[in-house]
């Protein structure tokens, strides 16, 4: 082939910015907060807590309970910290700093809709009404953490990355089916946004019109991989895109930007609109889990930026000015959130280690042969655990 | 097309069918039952599938019953969990079984626990299909039998038929079982035979074998489509006064494993036919139950017919070296015979 | 929570458009029709063959050898309709009508770049320069047909829907590893651009900035199923900003339009730009394989509007009236390209038939022992094949 | 920290290392030894992965040579595939052997069928290194064994190392080898042994089994994580007079059929030790060969010490019944010897 030398013709849209050598970590921090500086990213509070968009205020009783929520998983990941030192919780992934990102985009479900969490989620469950003490049981490894209450369409906590997004399509096309007005929502990360499974959960929902809630947390970091380096995207929001359904940036360290374009994607989604992507930005400030170092990948200075943008802080300064709550009310709140959460873990800390023979269970609604072969096995080698457990 | 007898201890009214129309009016019969019921899958809707096994449903049942999806398997088998998770009765077709792997993620991290990771507040009432297997020179990539796969997946059920009427009324426990179901259907057999097939709601028991011949000498056990392969074999050594035990076991899991041993201990031989390759297939799992239950009785070494430790061969020409043929399978019990 | 029942903020892009049924077929190939539209689709020639972008011309060489290799294309793909009817081919699926989108774009490579087509992508691979008869060999199933002349780095085609895009990513990262400026070229169908793995590559392809030109053929149909229910986007380019890469739609049946977007996106990996995703929009013609029949799920109607934009019609026309080819020389090409047809069918004529023992051949390097075995079992099985068949 | 004794037969240096850094080692060698060696996947670059196996490898060798990648399995694999076309030698790491799942499209689709598909045109020198299996109380879904499916697919190698100098040789000999192999390297035994390895580029053949302890009465095979447990029995066992051959298979692709034969063929017993689930597991397959090849040596069934037909579970409470343990393969050696 001859090489053509005329002049290129322009691009349609997303021209090249030529890059010659493979993104470096060094860019990532930098590239990440010129992102921030985005535009089209709605918010209502700025990071000192004063309004920026007095159109998308809620009701004050919602700025309220969505402040209540935040301290009730702020309250949880404090806490946590100090029973994971205790050595009486099991490694958890912390969300502190996440909590306008989790209970904002929750707050605006029902009951009735579904709640698709991944491990970090624990803020979004707790907002949807998952009992405390089940939540400590998750992370003690207790069976009594997966076994969710009947009144609550919330998932167990989803480990596998991404698995969770096609789920809620086919939970939110079955409610749609049966009829109901009830929606799912499914939660990921930035790194999960890089599998295979986000892509084909954006596409059948836009395709089947489910009333699915895509929520995407981007919280800079996937372990120690920054979110620069898991794409070359700089506004994951876009993604929506290509699939032809509506996406969303959004402050996710204000609560109140947060539940306001979640609640009009719910709307949407109840209404027969179809999908919603909503990009969340926000941070991780805390290591992955609480056994994760994070000097090991990222240095403090990272983190310290975020200090000035946390999401309860920006809230309860905007509920003070406005006077809303007085520090007084607050005292007393926090005092019922510490309250309950103690209540809770006098109850994780009464449920019964589970018995040996429980890993058989509930493998299919009837055990097979093998199954009941294999419990023999079990019962004979661990004969009358409890007795054992008594003496 | 030969016709085999009408099902054993059936009595009420049959209809000739292949194999493909049989699965089709177990289909039928369960979205006419079960609201719940959705069928969906790639071509599966408006064409009725590639096999037409869900030829004119959607007709029947309309586009929010029996639909087409987006060309993505993992979101298949992923939307069907949340499609039961939710209270529906999902039945998926994958195009070829080959074609499942993109959801082995949802199937092996989700599928297969989600009952025991939530103690059974939830369960997943899905099925699964997918035609599988070679010798009707279908494409490369277009003939595997993965089914050793989903059997080493704790939680879900494995079914493959062999016969018309076994397709149906599996497919219908299938359905209506509690617990996930992979239904694996040999293309081979899709329409070579018909057989009479009871009409209406017929249901054959998930777990229990089906002795296809008796004998005293030689048990050989196998499932699909090389049941009609081991049969041949079994008429050929019937001519040589071989008396051959041929156990088509219809559901890898749950295995009736005490047809097995039974006919073991009587014959003191068994033979394993599968089309899958040789190493660690499903029919290393019946020899090791054979050699860990009925040893005392072998009277011989336990012999596996299989496919061989290579891909299934892309090479229409060569592809029946791969697949076991009546022929492999009569040395074999020829080989323990003279043992 | 108290509903908010304050106005709604506008949405930052892609807002909603209500739907309240899933998508019927019906509405199908009006929505598809409409994309067509579309004014960011590249063009160089209109459907008659008038120019429509003088500036995007290649040189008239360049043009005439488009053309000779999209005659090529469609020559085998006349011929093997012929072949298959005879039995002396196998089913195979036809590309009639999508030469400018395989032939336009492939030619923007040389001998030195990797091309990864699918089963439907002959005209793409010939016009690399895969011989015709090792092409014929793969779809009579003859071995030759898999194992690629040693010059050449054209893959097998693909059968596992999408599979070969994250390879071809790792095809290119490679070469650039390696120092070299040599690209790859994947090929995927609208159909298969809704599995995980297009997704995963584009943004591995990205972050990595792996020089590799992505093209997407989006012929409308993936089996039965229409392009408007696979998804609910109708540019699929868009897909690109998601990943931060340069999207192109480009009128699929124009081949000077092909050539021209695909050579830019070459030469923008070449000097480490990195990737860039080329939707050609084209039209599935013929049906799926020669063993289809289109009329359980279309009309002929569908199929009717597209005649007039025939991609080889359409540059003969132009040739013609640019005076850069005459109706003799055209006759002498096409006798050219018969003769030379025949002769590559005469030649996989003359391929051996694969021996029993083939099958195991080509596992590994060296057989394993339990290969070793099983090769002796059929080897006893199959004694002397090739005497067998001179008896 | 146990410590083990040199590995038989060499001579040169050695150092004292746990598995984790015997891994590092040849990874460090491999990486100086040959520039088309890369090393990716999640968080191997900048923080030297999760267990610290590519630890330093990044600052040593750049970030074109150990990199990161997006969060995607399928892509990783797939990403490896094309790399070994274009003539590098990846050495990718899967973060948790059950996060291969959205893999195995690339695996069962391409990865073990490529040089047949092309009739060695192309072939694929690609490493998949995968951390597996239980008894250290990882998160749910962290502990699976997965190497059965890996196993039944033909045209990858499945390499498992039970010691720091064999997890050393073996994976310098996987990364040297022409073809796939997956490296499966049990959680349990990256820190909790240490014994001598030698240093610079030593290599253990892939396909050789390893004697462990000699016996005359008991064959117990094993690999990875359970061959600490099946010594520990065979101690107990040794206490009680009764000789036990300890059989590491060290790769279960391609298999050393002749040690476990031979021993077989001289104990006459035969237990199978490994964690993944009863049925269909890469154990089966051994019991198979065994039921095939010696079944004139037999003295007693051949018996599966396993774990069960079930998820492993995410109770930590109970994670040590499921995974098998010495008194579990105690009670199976006693079980043949008083058959
Ligand atoms: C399929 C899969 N691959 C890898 C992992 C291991 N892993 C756990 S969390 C994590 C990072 C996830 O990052 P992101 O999606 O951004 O969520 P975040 O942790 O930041 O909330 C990885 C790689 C996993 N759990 N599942
Ligand atoms: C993973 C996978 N799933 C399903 C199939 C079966 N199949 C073959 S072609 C096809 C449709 C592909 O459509 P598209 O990607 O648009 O390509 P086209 O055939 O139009 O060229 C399907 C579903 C397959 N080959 N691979
Ligand atoms: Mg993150
Ligand atoms: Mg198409």
């Amino acid at each position: 082939m001859t090489p053509d030398t005329r002049p290129a013709a322009p691009q349609p849209h997303a021209p090249a910015e030529s890059q010659d050598t493979a993104p470096g970590y060094a860019a990532a921090q930098a590239a990440y907060d010129a992102a921030q500086q985005d535009t089209t990213m709605v918010q209502c509070l700025a990071p000192d807590g004063s309004v920026v968009r007095e159109d998308l205020l809620p009701e004050p009783e919602t700025r309220l309970e969505l402040y209540r929520q935040m301290r009730r998983a702020r309250h949880f990941d404090e806490r946590g910290w100090v029973l994971y030192r205790q050595g009486r919780l099991g490694v958890f992934p912390p969300f502190g700093g996440m909590e306008a990102s989790q209970v904002g985009t929750a707050a605006a479900l029902t009951k009735d809709d579904w709640l698709f969490p991944t491990y970090r989620d624990t803020g979004a469950a707790l907002t949807l009404g998952l009992p405390i003490a089940r939540t400590l049981a998750y992370w003690r490894t207790s069976p009594h953490g997966w076994h969710m209450p009947a009144d609550l369409k919330v998932l167990p906590f989803y480990i596998p990355i991404a698995t969770q997004y096609p789920q809620a399509v086919g939970a939110a096309l079955a409610e749609r089916r049966q009829g109901t007005r009830n929606v799912a929502m499914a939660f990921i990360g930035d790194g999960g946004s890089s599998e295979g499974d986000f892509h084909e959960a954006l596409n059948f929902a836009g395709a089947l019109n489910a009333p699915c809630v895509f929520i995407l947390q981007n919280n800079g970091w996937a372990i120690s991989v920054p979110t620069r380096a898991q794409t070359r995207a700089t506004d994951l929001s876009r993604r929506a895109d290509g699939y032809g359904i509506p996406g969303v940036r959004v402050d996710g360290n204000d609560a109140l930007a947060t539940y306001h374009v979640t609640r009009e994607a719910v709307e949407r989604a109840r209404s027969g609109g179809g999908p919603t992507l909503i990009e969340t930005v926000t941070y991780r400030v805390k290591p992955h889990t609480v056994a994760d170092d994070p000097s090991r990948y990222r240095s403090e200075a990272d983190t310290a930026s975020w200090d000035a943008k946390d999401p309860v802080t920006r809230l309860r300064t905007h509920l003070l000015n406005a006077g809303l709550m007085t520090e007084a009310r607050e005292a007393e709140l926090l005092a019922e959130i510490a309250a309950e959460f103690e209540a809770a873990l006098a109850e994780a800390d009464s449920y019964p280690e589970p018995t040996p023979a429980e890993i058989l269970d509930h493998v299919f609604a009837e055990p097979t042969p093998q199954l009941k072969k294999q419990r023999a096995e079990i019962l004979a080698e661990h004969a009358a655990p409890n007795q054992k457990e008594q003496a | 097309m030969t016709a085999t007898a009408t099902p054993t201890g059936h009595t009420g009214a049959t209809k000739t069918m292949t194999m493909v129309a049989a699965i089709n009016d177990a289909l039928d019969i369960a979205l006419a039952a079960d609201d719940a019921v959705h069928i969906f899958g790639e071509d599966v809707g408006v064409m009725g599938g590639v096999f037409r096994a869900t030829d004119g449903l959607q007709a029947r049942y309309g586009e929010e019953r029996v639909f087409d999806t987006p060309l993505a398997e993992a979101a298949i088998v992923g939307m069907g969990i949340g499609m039961s998770l939710a209270g529906l009765k999902p039945v998926a077709e994958i195009q070829f079984a080959g074609f499942l792997y993109p959801a082995l993620d949802q199937i092996l991290s989700h599928l297969g626990r989600y009952r025991h990771r939530t103690r059974s507040r939830y369960h997943l009432p899905m099925v699964i299909r997918a035609p599988y297997g070679g010798g009707v020179h279908t494409p490369e990539q277009h003939a595997d039998s993965p089914e050793a796969i989903l059997a080493h997946t704790p939680g879900v059920k494995v079914v493959i038929p062999s016969t018309p009427a076994d397709a149906k009324g599996l497919l219908l426990s299938a359905i209506n079982d509690p617990d996930p179901v992979f239904f694996f259907e040999a293309i081979k057999l899709y329409r070579s035979m018909k057989e009479d097939v009871p009409t209406g709601d017929y249901r054959v028991p998930i777990g229990k074998a089906r002795m296809v011949t008796e004998g005293d000498d030689v048990t050989v056990i196998c499932y699909g489509g090389m049941v009609e392969v081991a049969q041949k074999a079994a008429a050929a050594a019937a001519q040589a006064g071989i008396g051959v035990e041929v156990i088509d076991l219809r559901t890898l899991v749950p295995m009736d494993t005490d047809t097995i041993i039974t006919s073991v201990a009587k014959t003191g031989r068994a033979v394993i036919v599968t089309e899958a390759p040789r190493t660690a297939g499903f029919h290393s799992e019946i020899a090791a139950v054979i050699a860990e239950e009925a040893i005392e009785h072998l009277r011989a070494p336990i012999v596996r017919v299989t496919g061989f430790d290579a891909p299934y061969p892309p090479f229409t020409a060569v592809e029946d070296v791969y697949r076991p043929n009546p022929l492999r399978v009569a040395k074999a019990i020829r080989q323990v015979m003279d043992y």
